[in-house]
């Protein structure tokens, strides 16, 4: 069963692929790995007129680092990123992250900029980015503009990007020395289902044990994926005990605004949250406390 | 020879070259390389591509339909709506469903008009221009509010349907199936027990999710004969099915299968078939094809029936049951499908594989606006052992017996009688498969133990016991070519289950010839002679009977043919190993040379013919369901499961299941094991991530982005064994094998939990949720 | 008519100029206009598997993908795991380990497994599940098809026979 | 699906229904209403267009009035037909009280939709059926607040309640399905008394 009728664009740069959006607007879809285009489009969801494929600009596709930061396509697949030796040793949890994304397959299709444009609550990346503080990098016709993560999210598959700007580069500060990230997805069906609740953390832990640059980043939770910024505060400049640990826990619960589904209900993503947070900050600080 | 004396006595295995031992299926070497054809696969010339609009309310009246911007559509041939029919209705038990909805719509999915275009993408658009007007009706969808008198009918007019003889319903009420057992006396069974506990269990809607989705292609000829290729299990069951709705007589019905992937069930009756053929009605010839997207197999096509049960079962203190009165109740949705049978088979098995001397059952088919029930793998009988394995635990514990020694109490042994009276007098081994499955368990798991304190493990046991829908008949054909290889005609289908090696085996073993000889493709029901159906595990002891009775009347043709060429009386003769004998001489003259001899250098086809159907059986009495045979064979089985839960998380990792099988003589070992490795790994599906989730008759998780199915991560170690066991009157002793394999893994890993954490579940699935919820209300009782 | 497109692809080995609709998907190109109807549809949602296909050597969903992003690409269908003549290994493993029962899945894990032994030789049985885990499987419950794999690697392992160079 | 909420708009009932009386400032409160006009005394008929991410689909409604006891409460029903993309259908329950100098607008609503949106998974559409509402609110605060002056406090957020499931199309449109519905009940009352 095939798809409605379209004009199909295979841009060869950046700028090829700005000027295209710019000309059709809302009436072009952006095709990066395809994997949402192709549902919408077989679903008649969309009846684009002109399909717009990333596919052939190689710069996308390109993992570069500096002294400062990492960067990463939007046309990277997540089979390449977790493959990638940079990305392991400089922010291992997006490596994890984008392991957990649907199956093998689908990792060498799918692309990170692809599930982060899309702006879908249940990303497996996205917890990951935020803990990273990483940045959109998104060009338009005006040029290249930085956008930290935490505010590209604004609604349900809606995110700060307008009709005609490309995602183009994902950055990632270089962790400071001392930081310790952690990233776990659960799912309570089946071992490759969406996540009931993705948790990604990055605590520096500095001289006698105090705790700054806390980042806890949660997926499946919120309409778009979000900083659980109320239960990084609680641990921000202090000296994680066991009793912050679950208080941190349940703020970030409390947080959350998680929907109901299928496959778990609105309650039991809030209770797996609070589980969750705990574990992978216990986790964190295994030896300063008793599991 | 007459049928009697052929019967198959206990042959040592040894002596056997082919039955028992591992064996090659002809049929893989196409599937690894891609050359198996599927439905899916099937054109034919000028063929036309179909797509059904479907209603998205429950319960609807239409109001009005405008085709017309559909018909204008350019590449569009057809589109057709109920009024471009006359009143044709089908449905295997009773004919309520109309090939289109014509006065109003009773599931959601439930198709209204139907397009046939020169490709599916332009039947596709075209579905899109057709115009209803809905006036959406208060529908029904609790199957216990369904049943109470006054509550919305689904079906006002259900007393004009026509309906097969040996259901019972209730016209005026959405009851359309009611099948009773009365054995004893069950209020002097409540009075002669020492406790009497009732429990409630459910069970949910679950998708068969073959992974070739429903297919069929219909031409009609000028003649109005039907030609329907089909992914079909029972060909005869449409040819039926759709002669009776077209009102055809039934040589004017042919059904062509095409290579199936995977049926469970789901395709053992009519569902695409009467689109098709009502398009193809207008085509002038020119052939349909449909073939269901994966969210018309949730929305459009049938699935396990959701079950209220209630056990209410009298025990003596020392565990013994005297009592058991059973209320199931069958959510069969807008139409019945198979629903009255499955009803009625649920019912049969229903009390357990247990002496029970005082039963009264009540097994109800309810209509309802919600998805349509119909044939899953089991019919009935795994959501019955959900209930009584499940209670059997519960039962255990409150009288603080061992649930294995409550079991070996009541179990059957040879000779009992059953509740609806048949004396079970072959092959009664439920009590071997508990013995095994308990020795498997003890030796010990891969599995290390984990430390923490939050992972609590458990183990828990069910049994079942399982019928096959009787009485019925399979008649085969074996066609021996000159050259003296063999044909097997019949209709019995390769779902993928492995029927056809062992009817192979079964055909080289009576006609002492190599596998390589004997070849089964699938049937064309103009050629292949009759099979009730591929279902109810029934088809090696069915089929395989039959091929032993049309050997032998091959053997006798060839016995006959050789007097002249051997020059010897025919009493003098024996058929052995390929060549007629005679006794006590070497004397001998193969088939090939016999053919040759008879018929001239040119050769010819010699067939024998060969009919089965269980002696003995009677259709059981409607008002107390008792026969003095109600199967031609029962199945048992026990399994056990080894769980770890997550006391935070409520999530359950299976670790184990030991499946002990009680089947008769194996067939096919290796056959054998995947069937019962893959019944298990399903059976884990429908126990805890398999789910369709229907609010007010609407499916919200109709994808398998949300309708989750086990992955290669979710499955524990499995560990199968079978009893050695031998029915008197199955092929080489052999009866039934796939459907035991997922009845009672629901049970058992309850009972497992129930074991760790002290929790029970008494409704499918067992979600982490349910889990969560039940220990907090066990830490506010405690 | 949807605006075509001039696409040079190799299927198989065999190099192929053809004009497509761009809105054709690659499953749609190799089972209609090549006929190669060993490929699978069973989702249409890159769930299932059944239609995975390689695609210079990596496994994707041909449901997914349109033909025209496959320009100038090398694509190995199940069809194309014959080499001269005889099975590849892990088609025969399958048959030999009670992989098989419908087959439907079959040629979409059969890709994929290819694919996985081709990078990672020697792998533990936990790899093996993990690289599967996108293929659907009904009937099975997938211990045949995870112990075929094993049982290749083994042989590979062991004998170092040079494994049959797909045509990728 | 259920969802009620309540809005405190500062301002006496009276500035609440005048603001509400210009249909422009109704308008601009709802996203994409393209047109809505009145067809009889208790029957209208409106055009809205919503966009969720790339997915844009457009309902035509036909909405009824029952149980009018003006000012207090009244309930609106109505039915959408958005073609092969899918049908909403839904009832608003609206009832005005004033309390010292502010009004208090709560409504309930129960509404339901069908179609291929539900291809999007069910965990998509309580968010934005509530986002939509809370815009709508919002925006009609805002407006009638810089008529009436200042701002008391910002509305209590949209409780969800959920019966166990969602119906099987999601609940994407409900936010457009609940505001349009609720303008209709306001423009009505205030045209009628």
């Amino acid at each position: 069963m095939s798809l409605p009728n379209f004009e199909y664009r295979s841009p060869k740069s950046i700028e090829q692929a700005v000027a295209l959006r710019q000309e059709y607007g809302d009436d072009a879809l952006v095709m990066s790995g395809g994997l949402t285009a192709m549902i919408l489009l077989r679903e008649r969801l969309v009846k684009p007129r002109v399909v717009i494929s990333l596919s052939e600009i190689p710069v996308l596709r390109r993992i570069d680092f500096s002294e400062q930061e990492l960067r990463i396509g939007a046309a990277v697949t997540h089979s390449k990123v977790t493959s990638s030796a940079q990305v392991r040793n400089i922010a291992p949890i997006l490596c994890e992250a984008c392991g957990h994304v649907g199956s093998p397959a689908i990792r060498n299709m799918g692309t990170v900029g692809g599930s982060i444009s899309h702006g879908d609550g249940a990303s497996d990346t996205a917890p990951a980015l935020l803990a990273l503080d990483a940045e959109a990098n998104v060009t338009g016709p005006a040029g290249e503009r930085r956008i930290p993560l935490k505010d590209f999210f604004h609604g349900v598959f809606s995110t700060e990007l307008d009709d005609n700007e490309l995602l183009t580069d994902l950055c990632i500060p270089t962790p400071a020395v001392g930081t310790e990230t952690r990233f776990m997805k659960y799912t309570n069906t089946s071992e490759e289902a969406f996540a009931t609740v993705t948790v990604a953390i990055s605590i520096l832990r500095g001289k006698a044990g105090i705790c700054t640059n806390v980042r806890i980043g949660l997926g499946s939770v919120a309409p778009i994926p979000m900083r659980a910024v109320e239960a990084e505060n609680l641990l921000c400049g202090k000296v994680v005990t066991k009793e912050l640990i679950k208080e941190a826990a349940i703020m970030a619960a409390s947080e959350a605004d998680p929907p109901s589904d299928a496959q778990a209900s609105r309650e039991y993503r809030r209770a797996m949250t609070a589980i969750w947070v705990r574990r992978v900050l216990e986790d964190i600080f295994l030896d300063k406390c008793d599991s | 020879m007459d049928i009697e004396s052929s019967k198959p006595t206990a042959q040592d295995p040894q002596k056997l070259r082919h039955v028992g031992k591992p064996c090659k299926r002809d049929d893989l070497i196409n599937k690894v390389t891609g050359k198996w054809i599927y439905g899916t696969d099937f054109t034919l010339p000028g063929m036309l591509y179909a797509k059904a609009l479907r209603s998205p309310y429950p319960h609807a009246r239409i109001v009005s339909i405008d085709i017309s911007r559909a018909q204008q559509f350019p590449g569009v041939n057809t589109v057709i709506t109920a009024d471009d029919l006359p009143s044709y209705r089908f449905g295997s038990a009773i004919r309520d469903e109309p090939f289109l909805a014509c006065d109003k719509v009773r599931y959601t999915g439930e198709p209204i008009a139907a397009v046939a275009a020169i490709s599916e993408e332009v039947a596709r658009e075209a579905i899109d221009l057709i115009d209803v007007e809905y006036e959406e009706l208060p529908g029904v969808y609790d199957v216990l509010e369904a049943m109470q008198p006054g509550s919305t009918l689904v079906h006002e007019d259900m007393d004009q349907y026509e309906m097969e003889g040996e259901y019972n319903r209730c016209p005026g009420s959405n009851i359309v199936g009611h099948t009773k057992i009365r054995h004893g006396d069950i209020e002097q069974g409540f009075l002669e027990s020492d406790e009497i506990y009732e429990d409630v269990f459910t069970t949910q809607h679950v998708q068969h999710c073959s992974m070739e989705p429903h297919v069929g292609i219909a031409k009609i000829d000028e003649d109005g004969s039907v030609t329907i290729w089909s992914s079909c299990q029972s060909p005869y069951n449409a040819v039926r099915d759709m002669a009776n709705a077209l009102g055809l007589p039934y040589n004017m019905v042919r059904i062509i299968c095409t290579g199936v992937g995977g049926g469970f069930g789901g395709k053992n009756y009519l569902r695409v078939e009467p689109l098709i053929v009502a398009l193809a009605m207008h085509t002038n010839g020119r052939p349909v094809k449909l073939a269901f997207t994966r969210d018309e197999e949730f929305i459009a096509s049938v699935c396990k029936h959701p079950v209220h049960l209630t056990f209410k079962t009298g025990v003596k203190r020392d565990g013994t049951i005297t009592a058991r009165k059973i209320t199931a109740i069958f959510d069969t949705g807008g139409y019945a499908d198979t629903g009255p049978l499955v009803a009625r088979n649920g019912a049969f098995s229903g009390t357990g594989p247990y002496r029970i001397p005082h039963v009264s059952v009540d097994s109800y088919c309810v209509y309802t606006n919600n998805p349509l029930g119909g044939a899953f793998r089991g019919f009935g009988v795994p959501q019955l052992t959900w209930a009584h394995e499940s209670q059997m635990d519960m039962i255990a514990t409150r009288l603080n017996i061992d649930s294995v020694d409550i079991r070996m109490r009541n179990l059957y042994d040879l000779g009992d009688k059953t509740c609806t009276g048949e004396v079970l007098r072959t092959s009664v081994g439920v009590k071997d498969t508990l013995h095994l499955a308990v020795d498997l368990s003890n030796q010990g798991m891969q599995h290390k133990i984990s430390d923490s304190p939050r992972i609590v493990r458990g183990q828990g046991i069910a049994t079942m016991h399982k019928l096959t829908n009787t009485p019925s008949t399979s008649s085969v054909i074996i066609k021996m070519h000159a050259d003296g290889t063999v044909n097997v005609l019949c209709s019995t289908v390769e779902l993928g289950q492995g029927i056809y090696a062992a009817l192979r085996q079964i055909t080289a073993e009576q006609l002492g010839i190599p596998m390589e000889h004997v070849r089964i493709r699938a049937p064309d029901t103009d050629y292949t002679p009759f099979d009730q159906s591929t279902s109810g595990s029934r088809s090696v002891f069915h089929s395989g009977n039959a091929l032993i009775r049309a050997a032998d009347d091959l053997t006798n043709k060839l016995c006959k043919m050789a007097v002249p060429l051997l020059d010897c009386p025919i009493d003098s003769l024996v058929y052995n190993d390929g060549a007629v004998w005679q006794k006590n001489s070497n004397k001998f003259i193969t088939a090939k040379e016999i053919i040759a001899g008879h018929f001239g250098p040119r050769g010819a086809t010699v067939q024998g013919d060969g009919t089965f159907t269980p002696f003995g059986a009677k259709p059981p009495d409607k008002e107390t369901g008792q026969t003095p045979r109600m199967s031609a064979f029962w199945m048992y089985a026990t399994q056990i499961a080894d769980v770890e839960v997550d006391v935070e998380t409520g999530r359950i990792k299976v670790l184990r299941i030991v499946a002990a099988h009680d089947a008769g003589t194996i067939i096919n070992p290796e056959g054998a094991e995947g069937q019962i490795v893959g019944g298990v790994v399903q059976g884990l599906g429908a126990t805890l991530c398999e789910e369709m989730h229907v609010t007010e008759g609407v499916i919200t998780n109709p994808t398998f982005v949300e309708y989750k199915l086990p992955t290669t991560m979710d499955i524990p170690e499995i560990v199968t064994g079978f009893v050695d066991s031998f029915h008197d009157e199955g092929p080489f002793g052999a009866k039934g094998l796939s459907e035991p394999a997922l009845a009672p893994t629901s049970a058992a890993v309850a009972n497992a939990v129930f074991n760790a954490i002290g929790v029970r579940i008494t409704s499918l699935p067992i979600t982490p949720e349910k889990i969560l919820h039940a220990l907090k209300l066990n830490q506010i009782d405690t | 008519m949807n605006p075509q497109e001039k696409l040079a692809i190799t299927i198989n080995g065999e190099t192929h100029e053809l004009d497509v609709p761009v809105n054709k998907t690659l499953i749609d190109l190799i089972k209609e206009d090549l006929g190669l109807i060993g490929t699978k549809d069973g989702c249409r949602q890159g769930i299932c598997g059944a239609c995975t296909v390689l695609v210079d050597g990596v496994p994707i969903r041909s449901c997914l993908e349109l033909a025209v992003r496959c320009n100038g690409k090398n694509v190995t269908t199940i069809e194309g795991l014959r080499d001269a003549g005889n099975l590849h290994p892990l088609q025969q493993a399958f048959i030999d380990n009670g992989a098989v029962q419908c087959g439907y899945c079959t040629p979409g894990m059969l890709m994929m497994a290819v694919a996985f032994l081709k990078e990672n030789p020697t792998p533990t049985e936990e790899e093996v599940r993990k690289a599967l885990i996108g293929n659907i499987c009904r009937c099975t419950g997938y211990t045949g098809s995870v112990r075929a794999v094993m049982t290749v690697a083994e042989n590979q392992g062991s004998n170092q026979t040079k494994s049959i160079e797909i045509t990728a | 699906m259920e969802m009620h909420g309540e809005y405190q708009i500062s301002a006496d009932r009276r500035t609440v229904w005048d603001a509400l009386n210009e249909p422009t400032v109704l308008k601009d409160c709802l996203e994409g209403c393209e047109s809505f006009d009145k067809k009889s005394e208790s029957d209208f008929e409106a055009i809205i267009t919503t966009k969720v991410g790339p997915i844009k689909m457009t309902f035509s409604f036909s909405i009824e009035m029952s149980d009018i006891d003006p000012p207090n409460s009244y309930i609106l029903s109505g039915e959408g037909k958005g073609g092969a993309s899918g049908y909403a259908k839904g009832s608003v329950k609206v009832v005005l009280t004033e309390s010292n100098d502010i009004t208090v607008l709560s409504y309930t609503v129960d509404a339901s939709l069908r179609g291929k949106i539900g291809q999007m998974g069910s965990r998509v559409v309580d968010s934005v059926a509530s986002r939509m509402a809370d815009d709508f609110f919002n925006n009609l605060t805002k407006i009638v607040n810089e008529r009436a002056g200042t701002i008391i406090e910002s509305p209590s957020p949209t409780q969800v309640t959920t019966e166990q499931h969602k119906p099987y199309l999601s609940r994407l449109l409900l936010g457009a399905v609940i505001a349009g519905l609720i303008i209709f009940g306001i423009v009505f009352l205030t045209t009628n008394p």
